[in-house]
């Protein structure tokens, strides 16, 4: 989950790290009130969590409080339902520099990566210039150890005092990343101001969903495009919009990956991404609204599971075709445990019960492309 | 023979009382694997299917000799779960569980190494020689894919697993050990890890690779095929061709970052180094045909 | 350096472990307002830093608040010069456990210790009923995991809410030992109350003395036995009162140790163990006027250095007899490092430069048991 | 052959430009010590008798593939100093420095297990093979100590080693490794580790354990002899009969705490595990001639 700047910045400052004085309006109402507060000149910045702020227009600068505020309702308008506008004080820039935490799965350690070249987008960076990126692995149980500063610091040829302030401030930011469970803690620019100080002039903080049980954040949904993601989301089903015409439901990750593969393959495009396995396994139901949500030409079953009993599975979805009553075709391979009895109940809810995954992918193409035909409607 | 445990394995059970761990308690041993004992704290002197249960690890290792171990933990505990086996000098084992924090995986894969242990998953079916014995909860019954031989199994998918594994028996193979290194985005093991114990494995002629998109783990093993360092045959395949980017597409680990871990690389760079990857399962009985040089 | 048991107790109060109320009474006139604070019943604590105080009677306790003060005072005068007296309110006393944090080089790790019976002396325990004390290692890098507390208390058979805060305590301690370079940290008894709340009666912390420049501890010198020792623990040179005449000046503990061996096995006796090698190789002169404060009969320098040059010792020898002319014989083995020239500097101030360490004990020896006769006197 | 370093060894010297590590930099060169590289931060660029000076391990060791580590590091820094060798792949580390905080010492030795390293110390003259090589601070000059031989030696002690080496070699014996464990409460490593590698290298017969008072590292050698671990002679000395109970003797690991590891107790586990142990220095050479049967 993706923390707003904002948020962002404020686990900086309870770090320790410095950050531009700012106030959040929430409403285009608190903006003249905001801009009174930070002062003019002043930066306006859209608190959305899509990436490329800049080039999308959602970050302004403003050197009169009138253009603030105008400014500031633009944005407001631009994107409306959003979390807020943050007003931030404009920094003196002496030098812009790149700092951040990331996993690094393989050797099982956080990666701490530094620049002297902030502000740049660091994957543009890493393509054209990986010499300037400098990485220093960070051992979980040692902690960040002086030696790890002389690493990330020394190379970025820093004035003495400025070198120290970032060495004090990454390890800041590897302890901030370690507590607050974040998979990836970015300042960049990290400003160095005239007189030498150090301020996070932006802030990026990705928490790992799985640990926000210990953690103070709420789960925000409005990284998801649309509804039906809103929606899968806050029933925790595994949900990707895609834009073709078959209504994906399967049963683990990489077996609906592999199915939306062949449907590919055999020239057919799937409405979406939908996973309803492991914990999901009783709620076909639910994996059903979602897809018909998306109004497809027809639904594909695929299971092959052990925990997520075949026989359940095909069970919910005979319910859900009670309920729900698709008007469209439904093909199903559903395999695993308790399968014989899994087809008896598909047989009996008038569906035929496929075994072979290839033969169902071709099958549902088939239904999808035959334009306006009636295909074999559930009921 | 086979990799990570055998019917010679004294395999312990954490978190035995609770009711997936016994459930799978039962079918462990209906598959035949010597279960020495199961923790559960709080519940020393029980029994779960004739399993005596030990409040502690160390308990029940110094009283059974248990050598292996297999977590029905909750996600949240288990990190402290790992360090109690590895703190009781248990060298294998797997964990279940779906939904582990990445800053523990971390940590629990680092300790690993520190103690030359061997930990398979989160969020993995497991580790299973057919016919043997069976660290995990995989639906052994189902013959058409848990039949023993030859080939050694790696994956980071469950219901994928028994697609392709499916068709590999179809094929006229079966396997010698089925390893799950889990979906999450930092497993504790490493399919190039992994792939080194089949290596080392006799009763392993060739490795079937199920992979998928995102990660790095399908490179590590092409990087090891590349250096030499594999002399089996690795035949693969891979998930998510058609997957968009920057989405999380089912697993935490499949999601295709920065242009980087997408299927179409990650099997491309596999052929570059020389093993066969099929384009759909159906194909994987062709792939080991040709991988071991089997004619008709 | 071991911490006062108030000191101890502070620590345990900062760490959030609960201790008996109290105030320190740091001179006898402060006793009539600590014991008002305090209420009585009360417990009065002589702190002093030698073991055993309850059986030399150095802990008191009054019901009354004039008996109080009266065994306050006899306390400071028992023990002049000391810290204070530790004015403490009486507990009600539902079970005595034991709890400490030690170091276990072996397995480099802290063990944790419990036991169910506290209040006893912990070693006589060990020897009497080693069953009745857990021992859990506890990683320095993984810290106190739910597992070490499960292990270290369930086999104490506590109910189940004072095991647990004796777990989190127990946790607790640990963090403490590891933040405060504590070698030792020891709760001795562990009350639980009649209200199941679990309290510090009494506290022992012995800190790492090479770790005392990162802690906020003063190196407190009183446990010390007398002025010689004081006077090298001021001046940092390794110093041990003995009792016999032969004066040792040697370079090296393990060489300082071997020999004292050689002076019992010659049937000598040293009067001191003292060690001017390592950093205070070019303190001669300090070492010697420490030695001289002892009165012995003869003093034996044995030293084989390496950056401990031999020949910068010799001289330091020979200054120290110039400047405090002692009236005793001198015996020198000293080798090492420019051993040549350190013979030539200890020929010249007129001592015969032994290389030999059995022949210099010997000659030590017979020198120290020549009673009265005038020895081979410096100068 | 030896032990830990030998004349193959590419020898790095963590904070080589200080006064103590560039003055012992020309003594392990005048030794023969292969001296791959120094490391202060900060003084990149620099040479040291001839040897040049990187800011960090990392660079020194990818610059010059340097293999083992030496510490002229102020005791407050050692932990820092270890940690960045062991991280930058360094397995064999010496540090000299007297006065390391126990907790850090817990953590330097853990490490090293942790990462398959071994670190030798702190407060120890370090490690030499007489001429081969030399990581630490010995008076290689003085003949009648440090000539090569095929006794191992292991101390924790530093004068005491010279007066009782000095009694091998006046015996006819020779050194092939002497190792300084150190003087602390917490060395990173123990008596019974060094004689396990002196057990395995062929150019050592026998080996000369030098200890003292305190702490249980003679204790767990008896113990190895007991149970048949070492199959090489061990003659021993062992300092501090006399001492008084419950005072440090001048190294911070010599305190005989609750009657346990007095000199005595050290000595009487040993011979009855079948250790010689000469109560004297001057009867060491009669105790190895014994030890290898050697008439005459």
């Amino acid at each position: 989950m993706n923390l707003y700047e904002y948020q962002a910045k404020q686990l900086f400052a309870d770090t320790g790290i410095s950050v531009p004085r700012s106030c959040l309006a929430e409403t285009a109402e608190e903006l003249d009130k905001c801009v009174a507060d930070t002062g003019v000149p002043c930066m306006l910045k859209a608190q959305v969590l899509r990436g490329g702020r800049g080039k999308a227009g959602l970050i302004q600068q403003a050197d009169e409080a009138h253009e603030a505020v105008a400014k500031g309702k633009k944005l407001f308008d631009q994107c409306p339902g959003m979390r807020g506008v943050l007003v931030e004080g404009k920094l003196s820039i002496d030098r812009e520099l790149y700092l951040s935490m990331t996993i690094d799965p393989v050797n099982a350690c956080v990666t701490a990566m530094a620049s002297g070249r902030g502000g740049v987008d660091i994957e543009t960076l890493a393509a054209e210039s990986p010499d300037e990126i400098v990485r220093e692995p960070i051992n979980v149980f040692h902690g960040f150890m002086p030696f790890n500063t002389r690493n990330l610091i020394t190379p970025l040829g820093l004035p003495k005092d400025v070198g120290e302030a970032v060495g004090k401030l990454a390890a800041n930011l590897f302890q901030l990343a370690r507590r607050s469970d974040a998979t990836l803690v970015e300042i960049n620019p990290l400003i160095v101001t005239g007189d030498g100080t150090c301020v996070a002039a932006d802030g990026k903080i990705t928490i790992d969903n799985n640990a926000l049980y210990r953690q103070p954040f709420e789960h925000t949904l409005d990284e998801y495009v649309n509804d039906i993601e809103y929606a899968a989301a806050r029933e925790g089903i595994p949900y990707v919009q895609l834009d073709g015409d078959i209504g994906l439901m399967c049963a683990g990750a990489g077996l609906t990956n592999t199915v939306s593969d062949l449907i590919h393959d055999f020239g057919g495009r799937p409405a979406n991404f939908l996973e309803f396995g492991g914990p999901h396994y009783r709620r076909a139901r639910k994996a059903m609204e979602l897809t018909l949500m998306n109004r497809p030409k027809v639904i594909l079953v695929v299971t092959f599971g052990t925990i997520a009993r075949a026989d359940v599975m095909a069970e919910g979805v005979a319910e859900a075709i009670k309920a729900l009553k698709p008007n469209i075709p439904i093909v199903t391979a559903i395999r695993g445990t308790g399968e014989d009895e899994a087809h008896n109940i598909l047989r009996a809810a008038g569906l035929e019960p496929l075994t072979d995954t290839e033969e169902a992918v071709k099958k549902a193409v088939a239904l999808a492309s035959a334009k306006g035909e009636a295909g074999t409607t559930a009921q | 023979m086979s990799i990570l445990v055998d019917k010679t394995s004294r395999v312990l059970v954490q978190g035995i009382t609770g009711s997936e761990g016994s459930f799978w308690t039962h079918h462990m041993l209906g598959m035949g694997t010597q279960l020495a004992a199961g923790v559960t704290p709080g519940k020393e002197g029980r029994e779960v299917d004739g399993v005596p249960v030990f409040n502690s690890v160390r308990k029940a290792v110094r009283e059974t000799d248990a050598n292996a171990s297999v977590l029905f933990v909750p996600p949240r505990f288990s990190k402290d779960a790992v360090f109690e086996a590895l703190d009781a000098g248990i060298r294998t084992i797997v964990v279940i569980a779906e939904g582990i924090p990445v800053q523990d995986a971390l940590e629990m894969r680092r300790a690993a190494h520190s103690s030359g242990a061997t930990v398979v998953g989160g969020n993995t079916s497991g580790v299973i020689t057919p016919g043997e014995s069976m660290m995990g909860i995989f639906p052994y019954w189902i013959k058409r894919v848990y039949t023993p031989g030859r080939i050694g199994v790696m994956t980071r998918s469950g219901s994928l697993t028994n697609e392709v594994t499916a068709m590999l028996i179809k094929g006229g193979f079966g396997v010698s050990t089925l390893a799950g290194v889990g979906g999450d985005q930092a497993p504790c093991s490493r399919f190039a890890e992994i792939l080194t114990l089949f290596e080392q494995d006799p009763a392993t002629d060739a490795v079937l690779l199920i992979g998928e998109l995102g990660g790095t783990m399908e490179e590590e093993v092409a990087e090891m095929l590349a250096n030499g360092r594999c002399s089996k045959p690795v035949g693969a395949f891979i998930a998510g061709r058609s997957a968009p980017p920057g989405k999380a597409m089912g697993h935490a680990g499949a999601i295709v970052a920065e242009g980087k871990g997408t299927a179409a690389g990650k099997i491309a760079c596999l052929r570059d180094a020389g093993a066969e990857v099929a384009e759909r399962p159906s194909q994987v009985g062709d792939v080991f045909r040709k991988l071991l040089a089997i004619t008709g």
